[in-house]
């Protein structure tokens, strides 16, 4: 495993560690953006979560599908969307990817992939049930990836999902972010199961997969399986990916909720930290990885002056794209 | 033309758009092997196959949401949610996610679908099996709502709703399955947004929808015949979109606006449109306008209860007669 | 276990013959009074299904709470509510338990401990839960028994009542009567594993309990057993019953789906059938067996005569009882 | 006499009605160890402690499902849920249980709990967080609806809402959460289906409710000051039982209607009450009934989008002084 060509590889490396330093830097950028009262509404950040959106990402290929929740940054990112665009929308500017209109809990852009970025919980497994669906109706090979959390776990669309996805053998990947809780309550104080997730997978016929989610070489490697799995037409996997957010649940929230240290054994294990070493020990040159960084930063400042300079969007929006026909009239 | 029943033309209309369109995609409970428990969409299974009519496990929230994920990304899809009150179960889809997709995303995403729902009473079903829910549906922006009154309509009304492009809700009549009508040969598309002048008359406008038309038409030959009052009686057919021209051009010929509904009283479509009326055509009113409505009361099991509840072609002759005769309430 | 004094004993055999057999009676009693006409609505007969209601019912203390689906007059008879006050509310009747306000879908007795009937799927298994909390609340020992079918398995609220139930350690028994069909569509068609509620099970940590549902003795046991969990605060139990309706689903159905045969040989597994010879095994006296049906007999034709000559439940009902105050005012 | 806000009034309600009654208990996401996303119950848990104030999981049914079911049998259960929006995934509890309990099983059950939420927008989190759903609730017969615009309506409105032996959904505003009020010292017990006139007024009434009462009251000391336009205020508060009596003696007195909603236009509040008075108090008119509402559209996240969807103290002016001086639109 430790040779410069193992089944990865140096090229994807770089990729995998370039989206977790972008995605880093993108969402620690944000929170400084809401100091400065320029992020308006609420945001989710994905801090110390990088490895899955770029484990999963560097999985994918065009074609295939996102489903997001509200701490969607991350996945959105990964798939190739601007920062400018990313920020944008959390800035509620003009320049976002929705414009304003959505705001930072549903971040979309459909060239890249992302299918939507869904705010009430559970309600994207369905969904992205139905996109497989049409993948496998019509014959296509892509596949649909939905990402929640280990909280998201508990709802009845969760179970209703899981269940229909197998019963149709549908091209769809459940991921898991297991974070170890749901806003500010630990899941293990409310959940049946220790593994959210994996424990349940047995439940609807699925294999149990609980993998470390801070290690983008461990998510690519079972998200590989999962979409030749999903490909060869033999149906869904549940992907349970253990990790954990280093700031708040939003950005109200000071994550006061903590048991002292905690945060502290996991910063130890933070993503982009093992990710950096791991790189080293396959022998890509230091000079190889600063140079991603340093780029990441050049991109996200050069993002950030689009914004902090791009226009509110023009009023007119306010009434645009109710329905179809582009309007919002309900009455002749 | 042929004489269809209303569930037939169910089945038809749904034939008719599947034959055209490839995506149009068929899903719920017992809909494909058994034909439905109404028995509307018979026939469906053997004609277009397993994958594109499909039997689902009793999980409403997967219908919707599959439903959903499919019409974003290509497909047609039509979703049954058996009984108009199951709405409740997945009303997330319904109030939170169709309607709300498109404008979301600042258009980059459209739900184009259609969910089917056996609406309505008179089957003596009870309290959770027999609601009138257009109301639940109307209130929510980015939807369309439609609930036909004829084998004719169903059919047409069907088509228009399949091919457009926003997600609308079909409101079937349970209690109209079984009702007779001529549907001609042939396609049929008729459009959303429409309403239907079914009776012309000139002293009072009467709206009625679904099941309420029929019983709004026999009150208004009554009260021709027994009190010289003639009324027109539209057939809404559309609550969204709202053919508002139809409804107000009645309203300020006639002077006086009834509205007829099945469902509980508060905020049914009756207060919205005697809302609009009050405040657009207020100065061509010349008294009250009322409706007449089920009490806000939950539905009885009971069949003369049950037939006490919902509006019936005496009550409102009884009513609209007593208002036009000046006596208040 | 063949002996006289086994665990179960002569009086409750007694006892559980005599539930099935008036149940059994009642049950074919509706369906010929909906021949008539004389059944307005809707009904689902438990045809086939009587074991279950014997054994759960016979296993219950008094102050334990029944909590039913739609085909729920096999378990509100079992609790001894009258078969006129059953037959009264599928006529519709004035002498009806709920004097014809809620039908065939809504059998309720308090008096009894039957907490209503649901008739929305899956409804009634958060509630079930609640009444449970109450009891633990407030110290109490009651245990909720909560019943539903195969296909309830499959919607959201079985699956968030099912892991509340066990992170409260609440006293409620989730029965499954599974019959192999939801309405019209087998279960197996529709559901990712084979047993859908016992191989559930371990999704909320509970033990896996698939027994023979048509076999009162079997049901009788199970249930003791999870009662006596419940009692202790060991929190709830998932019961699978295999079972099968003889007749289809509701009354406007003829059950053409089934495969051929399958009817047969599961008449072959007939409850009451199995039961009759149960007893005689036990060396009870044929006399007393035939007792029991001439005594189920005679009440149930006089309560169908009553049910006949009742009258119709009074117009003024149809506005009582909307809000707590015994009327429908919404306003003043 | 202290000042508190509407954030802490929640929580001091629901702290009154559980000292007072061991039957009282709270449940609901993340409501009990922190207090709650709002910070509307911080401290219940650690005073009434694990058992009467309980976290619970991301289960809304359950949530819902288990206040009824402990309802039912003797508990006075208050359940959260977070966002008025997520009414939506448990909405079979809302509109197919707790309403219609009693009345099916002809008065042996009774579901007496509370359903709190957080209702209504302004805070810029887009279209699946921001709605205001009384019409979901007001809708449903056999519920009671409520909706305070102030600390001290909070407290008694919270009691009154307990000690009802109904269902009843009580929403809180969001964006009021701030907002600070005097409230006596002492126990307070409010009574449900009693609107207050805010502010007494001859020309015109304007009805308002939760947020859109400052703003209505705002408007109307503008449309005294700048147009001469005497204006009632009513605060509607409850919206089930509705207080009919002094909202239409309000308009037979001053001849003129008008509701400031914040929910989306169509099927509000506000249609209900224009229909009643359209039908009862008609010859007392003297002119259009007009609703001012957010537009029939999901809102949007970016601020000055919502703020231009809301209704405003400017709005609200702007189109009763038009609509005063005939101009009809
Ligand atoms: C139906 C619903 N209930 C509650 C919420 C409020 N809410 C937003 S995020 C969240 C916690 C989700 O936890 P988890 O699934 O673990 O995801 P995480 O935020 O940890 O990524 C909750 C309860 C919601 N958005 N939707
Ligand atoms: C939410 C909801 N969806 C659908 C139905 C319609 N329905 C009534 S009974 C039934 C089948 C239930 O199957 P199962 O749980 O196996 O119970 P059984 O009838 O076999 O006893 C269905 C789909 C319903 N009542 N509620
Ligand atoms: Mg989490
Ligand atoms: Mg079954």
């Amino acid at each position: 495993m430790k040779g410069k060509n193992d089944d990865i590889g140096a090229d994807k490396r770089l990729e995998m560690y370039r989206l977790q330093v972008e995605i880093r830097d993108c969402e620690k950028r944000a929170y400084d953006l809401f100091l400065q009262n320029l992020v308006k509404g609420t945001s989710h950040l994905s801090l110390g979560q990088e490895a899955i959106a770029a484990g999963v990402a560097s999985a994918m290929q065009p074609g295939d599908l996102s489903f997001c929740t509200y701490r969607g940054h991350a996945h959105t990112l990964a798939r190739g969307v601007p920062m400018e665009k990313v920020l944008g929308e959390l800035m509620q500017r003009d320049n976002g990817l929705m414009r304003g209109k959505g705001g930072s809990m549903h971040l979309t852009s459909i060239e890249h992939g992302v299918m939507g970025s869904y705010a009430i919980i559970g309600a994207h497994l369905p969904i992205a049930c139905g996109a497989a669906w049409r993948a496998q109706y019509l014959g296509k090979t892509d596949v649909s990836v939905c990402f929640f959390g280990d909280g998201t776990t508990n709802i009845g669309a969760f179970h209703e999902a899981l269940n229909f996805a197998v019963i149709w053998k549908l091209p769809v990947i459940f991921v898991c972010e297991n974070n170890l809780y749901m806003e500010y309550t630990p899941i293990s104080e409310v959940t049946a199961v220790p593994h959210p997730a994996g424990d349940r997978a047995a439940a609807y016929g699925l294999d149990r997969i609980v993998i470390d989610g801070n290690d983008a070489d461990v998510v690519y490697r079972t998200m590989q399986a999962a979409f030749t799995r999903a490909r060869a037409g033999e149906g869904p996997s549940l992907v349970e990916c253990l990790t954990y957010r280093h700031s708040g649940h939003s950005r109200a929230d000071p994550a006061k909720y903590r048991p002292a240290g905690e945060l502290e054994e996991w910063l130890k294990r933070d993503p982009v930290k093992i990710y950096r070493a791991r790189l080293a020990e396959f022998g890509i040159a230091e000079a190889a990885i600063a140079a991603i960084e340093q780029e990441s930063r050049r991109k996200l400042d050069l993002a950030t002056e689009a914004c902090k300079a791009a226009p509110m969007p023009p009023v007119e929006l306010l009434t645009t794209d109710v329905y179809a026909d582009g309007g919002w009239a309900w009455r002749n | 033309m042929a004489e269809l029943t209303y569930r037939d033309a169910v089945a038809r209309g749904i034939a008719q758009e599947m034959e055209r369109d490839e995506r149009v995609v068929f899903l719920g409970e017992d809909v494909a092997k058994a034909g439905g428990v109404f028995k509307a969409t018979v026939g469906l299974y053997e004609r277009f196959g397993p994958l594109r009519v499909r039997d689902t496990p009793i999980s409403e929230q997967a219908i919707l949401g599959a439903a959903m994920g499919a019409a974003m990304t290509g497909l047609r899809p039509i979703a049954e949610i058996m009984f108009a009150d199951f709405a409740a179960v997945c009303f997330d889809y319904i109030a939170n996610e169709f309607p709300k997709l498109r404008y979301m995303t600042n258009g980059q995403l459209g739900c184009p679908l259609v969910v089917r729902t056996g609406n309505g009473g008179g089957a003596r079903f009870g309290a959770q099996h027999s609601q009138s829910i257009e109301n639940w549906t109307m209130m929510i922006p980015g939807l369309k709502v439609v609930a036909p009154s004829s084998p004719l309509d169903v059919v047409g009304l069907m088509a228009a709703a399949v091919r457009d492009d926003n997600p609308v809700i079909f409101h079937e009549h349970k209690s109209l399955y079984a009702m007779k009508g001529e549907v001609p040969d042939g396609e049929i598309v008729d459009s959303l947004g429409t309403a239907k002048i079914l009776r012309p008359g000139k002293d009072a406008t009467i709206l009625a929808l679904a099941m309420m038309v029929p019983r709004a038409l026999e009150a208004a030959e009554a009260l021709a015949a027994q009190h010289g009052i003639d009324c027109e009686v539209i057939d809404v057919r559309s609550l969204v979109p709202l053919d508002t021209q139809t409804i107000l051009t009645s309203v300020v010929k006639t002077g006086r606006l009834f509205t007829v509904e099945e469902n509980p009283r508060l905020c049914g479509w009756g207060a919205e449109i005697a809302s609009i009326a009050a405040d657009e055509v207020f100065w061509d009113l010349d008294g009250p306008i009322v409706r007449i409505t089920t009490p806000h009361i939950p539905l009885p099991a009971a069949d003369h209860l049950e037939d006490l509840a919902i509006p019936n072609a005496a009550r409102i002759a009884e009513r609209v007669s007593r208002v036009m005769n000046g006596s208040q309430r």
